[in-house]
């Protein structure tokens, strides 16, 4: 039967892709957030994944307001990158696992979640980044299953909804017969706003709240509606539901093996959180 | 969705979705690179085929984020124009709070300070 | 507040908009259908909805396989048919109610269902057929919310799950502010099945049964699996996931004001049903 | 989705999902009429265009639903292949149970007889 391994969880500002396009990780305002991906590495060459299921929102490249999904599930053989309008680089074709995004789907479905299933769907930063952070020298050696979560259009899925969510997600993976190493990706957040006055906004004692919810207790965030989310961690630091559905994929309790957090990174503030199933 | 409004943050609610549904789709249009050059060749023949209206066009014309934002646009796809002039979330940043770039960079870095106190575990009691 | 009258729920069979089409309501053929319609007409004559929320399954024309939701609800202020393939005609386009949509898709997402938001929407033949065999004089005098349910792409939502989706719509319905009177339309089935070695299939017993269950016994169905239901109704018979979804819009005991069946229309039971809340 | 198979009767699963997708993709495109129109003008070469298999086009030479079917086509999308020759369901349910229309159009007609029991409610204890 598969197993989760874990989850790393990343902010995935798109700037950190132009950064890697030219190799800016020892630049003083790269470094400390670069650096944080080294144990990161270190963790991952000794718990070398299969698969990679990666949560994260879609930017306006794959979705648009004509068909906006609560939750999609990526069913390819193989996912593109595509060019975003805004100039960050493109990455090599990644390879998926059709076959386990199947299982999760017949899975999730029959646990009553109404998910959009993609035979073919484009991958934007908030998946190619998270990947090119742990595996840097080139194509990421695993498989990968997309999981794409709304954050773009209310109603949001609440907290509540997507923890349930990747609890069945989870479910589903240990029930799948071949012996596969999993690994979640939650990609987003942490705190950071874009739009309005409040354009700018962070909020770390919220974040540090988050990072150690997530360890293992994740009901703490699953008590707030989506707008209370919107209202601590910033509009765009609704892309927390990303990380709240990864940290319901991983089955029981969790250890924290590395967090790093730092601000700013663009607007943002940047997290990095590994989690090991115990 | 009807609860208090958050102060200076704009939600992107269904009233904001029908109202901004042309202006969306013509930004979600720029993913491409020839709809980026049919755009800058002539901005109002572009925008007419999107059926936008006269305050969306104008609120392109305008460049303000604010007024595209009030005339119903998504920022994620509103950075899709942005990227066009070459202006990242920072210059957007600065143009919606009324500051200098510079000044809105500080007052990110102001918040630099708490990166230790989370990274220790001791922002915890919150 | 919002009130729902009731349902119409009515086979959707492509062959009856060329018969409409070509006028063939008198034809030996067609007659005993379409003469179904006439109480159904004077039943509506005296209940006059505002809005009528069609449930109905898209075949292929607005989704394909790389966005196939589970449950989508349109949001658009215009729905247009269009060119399906083979030759059925083009209505006019139907004029929709996007705030009742938003006020449904924020009730439903609010009960935990992960419905795919459509600002644009094609419609095919199972929004406009029965739209055109309930109003034949020209464009419906309602405004429309179209509901789509997967019964395309397994896994297909359970019956279970489709009873539950329909009763948080209907009390999202019952919610909404202003005094709207909306009907339910449900679109498709009864039993058929177009391919495989059983192509032709057709079960009256288990077409009576849903029938009479729909009317105050919709648990009799909803302990079928979708594959229990292939099995008993034919691969498209699948479609009466599209009327049990929209039995549960309403809301309580209901009492059945017309029923027309007949076979064959093409490969197909046809079937009228109309029920009244109580 | 590991029940037990219905007795021909085809359900599209992800096997038949994953296998049909190009064949499927080509034939959801024949919603447009140029579609159809560049179908017809050269069906090789439109069909590598969706990177059909070699069974695929095979399947589409052969205008034979059940080698269709087998080859991942799902039939909301292959009725739109079918309605290129004018073919309805009725012709591609004789085809696939091997007798003419006519034949497959009477065993239709037999189950009519039902009618007035279900009408009359007296089909209800099932
Ligand atoms: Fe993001
Ligand atoms: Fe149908």
């Amino acid at each position: 039967m598969s197993k989760i391994m874990g989850s790393v969880a990343t902010s995935h500002i798109p700037g950190i892709g132009n950064a890697i396009a030219k190799n800016l990780q020892q630049d003083p305002y790269w470094k400390p957030f670069f650096d944080g991906f080294i144990p990161a590495r270190e963790w991952l060459a000794k718990n070398v994944p299969d698969v990679a299921v990666v949560v994260y929102n879609d930017h306006g490249l794959n979705f648009f307001l004509d068909k906006m999904p609560t939750f999609a599930i990526g069913a390819a053989h193989v996912y593109t990158s595509e060019d975003e309008g805004w100039g960050i680089p493109t990455v090599a074709p990644l390879a998926g696992n059709a076959a386990l995004s199947w299982a999760i789907i017949d899975g999730v479905v029959r646990d009553e979640f109404d998910v959009t299933t993609c035979q073919e769907m484009l991958v934007d930063h908030a998946v190619t980044i998270p990947l090119q952070l742990l595996w840097p020298e080139g194509p990421p050696p695993v498989q990968i299953v997309p999981v794409a979560v709304n954050t773009v259009q209310h109603p949001l899925p609440s907290p509540a909804r997507c923890l349930k969510f990747g609890q069945s997600i989870g479910r589903a993976i240990e029930a799948y017969a071949p012996d596969l190493k999993v690994l979640v990706i939650s990609s987003g957040g942490l705190s950071h706003q874009l739009e309005g006055e409040r354009a700018g906004f962070i909020n770390p004692q919220f974040d540090a709240l988050c990072l150690n919810a997530l360890i293992n207790e994740p009901e703490k965030l699953t008590g707030y509606t989506t707008l209370e989310i919107v209202e601590l961690a910033g509009s765009q630091g609704a892309e927390i539901l990303n990380w709240i559905t990864g940290r319901g994929i991983m089955q029981g309790k969790s250890r924290e093996v590395l967090r790093n957090y730092h601000i700013p990174i663009s607007n943002t503030a940047s997290a990095l959180q590994i989690l090991e199933q115990v | 969705m009807a609860s208090a409004p958050i102060p200076g943050t704009p939600v992107f609610t269904s009233e904001f979705a029908m109202k901004g549904y042309a202006l969306n789709k013509m930004c979600f249009s720029l993913n491409s690179a020839a709809n980026r050059a049919a755009f800058l060749a002539d901005e109002d023949a572009y925008c007419d085929k999107f059926g936008m209206s006269g305050e969306q066009k104008d609120a392109i014309r305008s460049r303000s984020v604010a007024a595209l934002i009030a005339a119903g646009g998504n920022v994620y796809y509103l950075a899709k124009f942005a990227g066009i002039f070459h202006l990242n979330v920072q210059d957007l940043g600065a143009q919606q709070t009324g500051v200098s770039v510079e000044a809105f960079k500080a007052k990110l870095n102001e918040y630099a300070r708490f990166n230790a106190d989370v990274n220790a575990g001791r922002l915890s009691n919150v």
